[in-house]
């Protein structure tokens, strides 16, 4: 299986703070895969990692083929080519939904402004909410804003998905209508990596699970290795309180 | 350039200073005193009050500083003596602080008005509940928390005034940048005086806005 | 006013008796003696330079004051520090001081042949509209470079890495997503800075510049109805001023995103 | 910045005498003199070499010895031996509004007397004769007026010359291009620094300002006189009696033979702040108005 994100012995520091030790891990063409872990552990930062939002100092991540840390790489193409969801949504306010849509196609891909609208409202029917198309991110719910941002993201085409805790800033109600989507998509085949603290979607969806703690990888296996027999101790715990709720 | 001319030449640059600093001072102490008083009446409750407050915050927002001076120089005096029936000599200094007073205070008003409104309402019930009185609650309660908040701000301002002490030129007041001006022209060296003025007024403004700073954040903590 | 005298004849006798002051409303529409003019074409004339100074520097101190503002948000230090010393500077010397250097020193600094040009080839109102628009705005950038960075910083981070993440440069960045909504929050104290270059165009006058406070001196002067010239000077400066606010409100109005910053 | 000197008590009792006895009489400037103990005389501050500040900010000059002249006189009629100066710096713009709204009593500098100014104020006995010349370098080609066509020239605002000069480029149409600066010296700066081909004013203010130049010998005062222009001491209008003493102080330095020496002082000696000669002998018309002082305006002589 070729892996489409590859990441070898990656370390991060801010100043004399180590966020990230030696972490090692790969997502396959076709995978989902489920980070989880305490706050502060570093599984944002990780993520933000993969597609150069956040620099790191040492190890290196291969995205299809193509080195993040590298400094020739043309970081603007390979972010362009992976798609990213926000914990904010990170809609941009200013911009009509359609626009919102569109903006990235036309000025980074180039595309026509007809071809991107077109395809941003073919998107946005698929996560239902082709009636607003005319308003702006301001008159929409927690929900609804993110449903959007997973089209924008998904308009670019990406090879592979980026979730940064998707749902953790939504009211309870609305955590739903995201994941069924996020639920789709990986059923489509899409290679997703998630960032989130919804155990029942991982346990649904995910292939694989990477529990993280103080920078570290702790665990990196199979969704029934690590629900039914996690080798860690932090891992049982952090399962023992997540799950209560 | 030659600045050899400079140096004999500082004991009148520090008398043009002197005036320029004695302006400053009673200016800010004028102008915060009479913006505190407009600010009380925008935040009154008599509509009347409130909004001849406002007309005078608008009015003196609206006209250039230079106009205010000229007004305050060459007619007030006028105005006054139809008043008095006497000729009134008001005197340079004198018009030129009461033009900085009141129009500073239209801006320093602002200013009072956001530091009372950033009190929480609260504060001000609890201090009608113990039986004070709107003056009381004011003086006592209201107006020290809110000079504590704003005093940053209205040193900033009072640093701006400063510099638009120099404005006094054009009526030919002697202040610090009148008479590095005037001593250039005598001596024959306006460049390099007006350089040396520029170069006082930076480095007082640029200190006085680091200590400024300082305090805003040490207020802050 | 023909009818003035008639209706406050007394007082007004009065009031020239007792100092010699020669009441005229009429002051404006009559001739000035140069040319074919009327005082009042001093009055337009002087609006005229006064509009002409404040909106070319505002346009020119918009771009720069821009500039200056992104490159204090800007990672590269080197960039910040520059905009830093030249907001420090530019804020820490006083308006008129700025002008005579640009109007008297400056200009001895160019090279021959463009000192020349400068000083000789155009009229001194041009030149002295040149430096007039270059100090203000220099001056007024400095100030909108701050109010530009601290709507920029008043901005989520997760803006900037939203558009990150979809592939957009970094001037793409500002282009698209950071300034437009920087401008919207800032459009309130920008309209404090719109007003002041109004106002602050006034020393001018002071290099001889025949603005609207200009004329208005020069009026007093000629006819010495001083009184009547200062009072339509600052009825003009007031109204010109509260128009410009309604104005400037009505933008905002326009520019407002629905759902966000109170809009609807 | 006002500053002010107490004048030397004045012992000479008689002049009480013949002076105004009580304040109770007094009216106007006089009244006001009395009442407030002190006097404001106005000063300029590069009208050289008659009213300016030396190097140490201090008002000099020939008409500002004449005003002080003035001063003591008015210390002997109103007996106040302690009559305090005020000084006060004007401009050729703001002299007038000045000693109309009372902020200044006394302006003794280089302002002319005429018609339109009188409407405003009143003048005393004249102090001085010149006209409206052209001041500009020896090597710019400019001999007289009508080689301004076009040209950058720079005058005061406030002063005789700038309308003057407005009227004949409108009437003329001469296409200048006229600087208003805001006083003498900014005008001479802006000549120096070659931003004006010529700088029109009064021809002895163009003499004095040479003395403050670098390099006074390339300058040259050419043209003919396009007015005559009177200097007067400049007061509040209808004030007679102060009027009467202003002239009799003016008057009596006539008479005295004080005038000739304190012309030699200013126009015919080396003067602050450079120690430079004006060399500038004294007119025929000054000589006239010497013998036979008069307030007429400027037109009418």
């Amino acid at each position: 299986m070729s892996a489409m994100i590859r990441i070898n012995n990656v370390s991060k520091w801010y100043g004399e703070f180590q966020v990230l030790t030696e972490c090692t891990t790969q997502v396959a063409k076709g995978e989902v895969v489920v980070v989880c872990g305490p706050s502060g552990s570093g599984k944002s930062t990780l993520i933000k990692c993969v597609n150069a939002l956040e620099a790191f100092q040492k190890g290196e991540i291969i995205v299809d083929g193509t080195s993040v840390g590298d400094a020739k790489t043309d970081l603007p193409k390979l972010r362009s080519r992976v798609g990213m969801v926000f914990q904010h949504f990170e809609l941009f306010p200013h911009l009509s939904i359609t626009d919102n849509l569109a903006i990235a196609q036309v000025k980074v891909l180039g595309r026509s402004q007809d071809e991107a609208t077109e395809k941003g409202l073919k998107l946005l029917n698929r996560v239902g909410l082709k009636a607003h198309a005319h308003k702006y991110p301001g008159q929409l719910s927690g929900g609804q804003q993110q449903r959007v941002a997973i089209a924008r993201a998904l308009s670019m085409d990406p090879i592979a998905m980026l979730f940064d805790e998707p749902t953790s800033a939504l009211d309870p109600e609305m955590i739903n209508e995201v994941l069924d989507v996020m639920t789709e998509l990986a059923q489509e085949g899409m290679t997703m990596m998630c960032v989130t603290h919804e155990m029942g979607f991982a346990r649904r969806v995910a292939n694989r699970v990477i529990f993280m703690d103080r920078g570290q990888i702790i665990e990196d296996c199979g969704k029934e290795e690590f629900f039914g027999s996690p080798r860690s101790e932090r891992a049982v715990q952090f399962l023992s309180k997540i799950l209560q709720h | 350039m030659d600045f050899s001319q400079i140096l004999p030449a500082l004991p009148g640059l520090w008398q043009g200073m002197a005036l320029t600093l004695q302006l400053l001072i009673l200016a800010v102490l004028g102008g915060v005193a009479l913006g505190t008083l407009i600010a009380l009446g925008r935040l009154s409750h008599h509509r009347l009050l409130a909004s001849a407050a406002k007309l005078y915050v608008n009015y003196f927002r609206s006209i250039p500083l230079l106009l205010v001076i000229s007004w305050f120089y060459l007619v007030v005096p006028l105005v006054l003596q139809w008043l008095t029936g006497n000729p009134s000599p008001v005197g340079p200094f004198t018009s030129c602080l009461v033009a900085f007073v009141m129009f500073e205070a239209a801006y320093f008003a602002e200013i009072v008005r956001a530091g009372i409104q950033s009190i929480p309402k609260g504060q001000a019930g609890a201090a009608y509940a113990i039986g004070m009185s709107y003056g009381q609650v004011m003086r006592l309660v209201i107006l020290p928390q809110a000079f504590r908040k704003m005093t940053p701000l209205l040193l900033q301002q009072s640093i701006i005034l400063f510099q638009d002490t120099s404005l006094v030129y054009a009526v030919g007041l002697m202040d610090f940048l009148n008479t590095a001006r005037s001593k250039g022209d005598i001596i024959g060296q306006p460049d390099q005086f007006l350089l040396l003025a520029g170069a006082v007024y930076f480095v007082s403004s640029f200190a006085a806005s680091a200590l400024v700073k300082r305090l805003q954040q040490r207020l802050a903590i | 006013m023909p009818g003035g005298r008639l209706e406050c004849g007394h007082a007004r006798a009065y009031l020239e008796d007792s100092m010699n002051y020669h009441w005229n409303w009429n002051v404006f529409f009559q001739p000035t003696g140069i040319g074919k003019e009327i005082y009042l074409d001093w009055f337009v004339t002087g609006f005229g330079w006064t509009v002409a100074v404040a909106l070319v520097a505002w346009v020119i101190a918009l771009a720069i004051g821009s500039v200056l503002g992104v490159m204090r948000t800007l990672p590269d230090s080197k960039a910040t520090s520059f905009a830093s010393a030249y907001v420090a500077l530019f804020r820490n010397v006083p308006l008129l001081v700025q002008l005579f250097v640009w109007y008297f020193l400056v200009p001895d600094w160019l090279p021959e042949s463009a000192q020349t040009w400068f000083k000789q080839d155009l009229s001194p109102t041009t030149s002295a509209y040149i430096s007039v628009v270059v100090c203000l705005a220099l001056f007024t950038a400095a100030r909108v470079c701050e109010q530009v960075r601290t709507g920029i910083q008043a901005l989520p981070k997760g803006q900037s890495h939203a558009a990150l993440a979809m592939g957009f440069s970094r001037v793409q960045i500002y282009r698209h997503v950071l300034l437009p909504q920087a401008f919207r929050i800032i459009i309130p104290p920008l309209t404090t800075e719109f007003l002041a270059i109004f106002k602050n165009s006034s020393v001018a006058s002071l290099i001889g510049l025949m603005e609207l406070l200009a004329q208005t001196k020069q009026t007093a002067e000629f006819t010495a109805n001083i009184f009547e010239a200062f009072t339509l000077a600052t009825v003009i400066y007031f109204v010109l001023n509260m128009s410009l606010m309604k104005l400037m409100g009505r933008v905002e109005d326009r520019l407002r995103v629905p759902g966000l910053m109170g809009g609807k | 910045m006002s500053k002010s000197f107490k004048l030397l008590p004045a012992a000479v009792l008689a002049f009480s005498m013949i002076s105004v006895s009580s304040a109770a009489e007094l009216t106007g400037t006089l009244k006001k003199i009395k009442e407030t103990g002190a006097i404001v005389l106005a000063h300029r501050d590069a009208a050289i070499p008659f009213s300016y500040l030396d190097n140490d900010q201090k008002p000099i000059g020939y008409s500002w010895e004449i005003a002080n002249a003035v001063a003591e006189r008015v210390s002997k009629e109103l007996n106040m031996p302690s009559l305090v100066v005020r000084t006060n710096l004007v401009t050729a713009q703001t002299r007038i509004p000045l000693i109309q709204n009372g902020t200044v009593d006394l302006e003794c500098g280089s302002t002319t007397n005429n018609v339109e100014r009188q409407r405003q104020v009143d003048f005393s006995v004249g102090i001085f004769v010149t006209g409206t010349r052209l001041l500009t370098k020896k090597t710019s080609g400019v001999k007289d007026f009508a080689d301004l066509k076009s040209k950058n020239v720079v005058t005061t605002a406030g002063t005789t010359a700038e309308r003057l000069l407005k009227a004949m480029n409108a009437d003329k149409q001469m296409d200048m291009n006229i600087i208003s600066a805001k006083d003498h010296g900014e005008s001479f700066q802006m000549l120096q620094s070659g931003r004006a081909s010529a700088f029109i004013v009064d021809d002895v203010i163009e003499a004095g300002l040479m003395t403050i130049s670098k390099n006074p010998s390339e300058w040259a005062i050419t043209g003919k006189p396009q007015s005559v222009e009177n200097y007067g001491c400049m007061l509040r209008k209808d004030d007679p009696a102060f009027k009467k003493v202003v002239d009799d102080a003016i008057k009596d330095l006539y008479k005295s033979g004080a005038i000739n020496k304190l012309y030699a002082k200013w126009f015919l000696h080396p003067i602050p702040p450079k120690g430079l000669n004006m060399n500038f002998p004294m007119s025929k018309e000054l000589k006239a108005l010497i013998a036979k002082p008069t307030d007429k305006p400027a037109e009418s002589l």
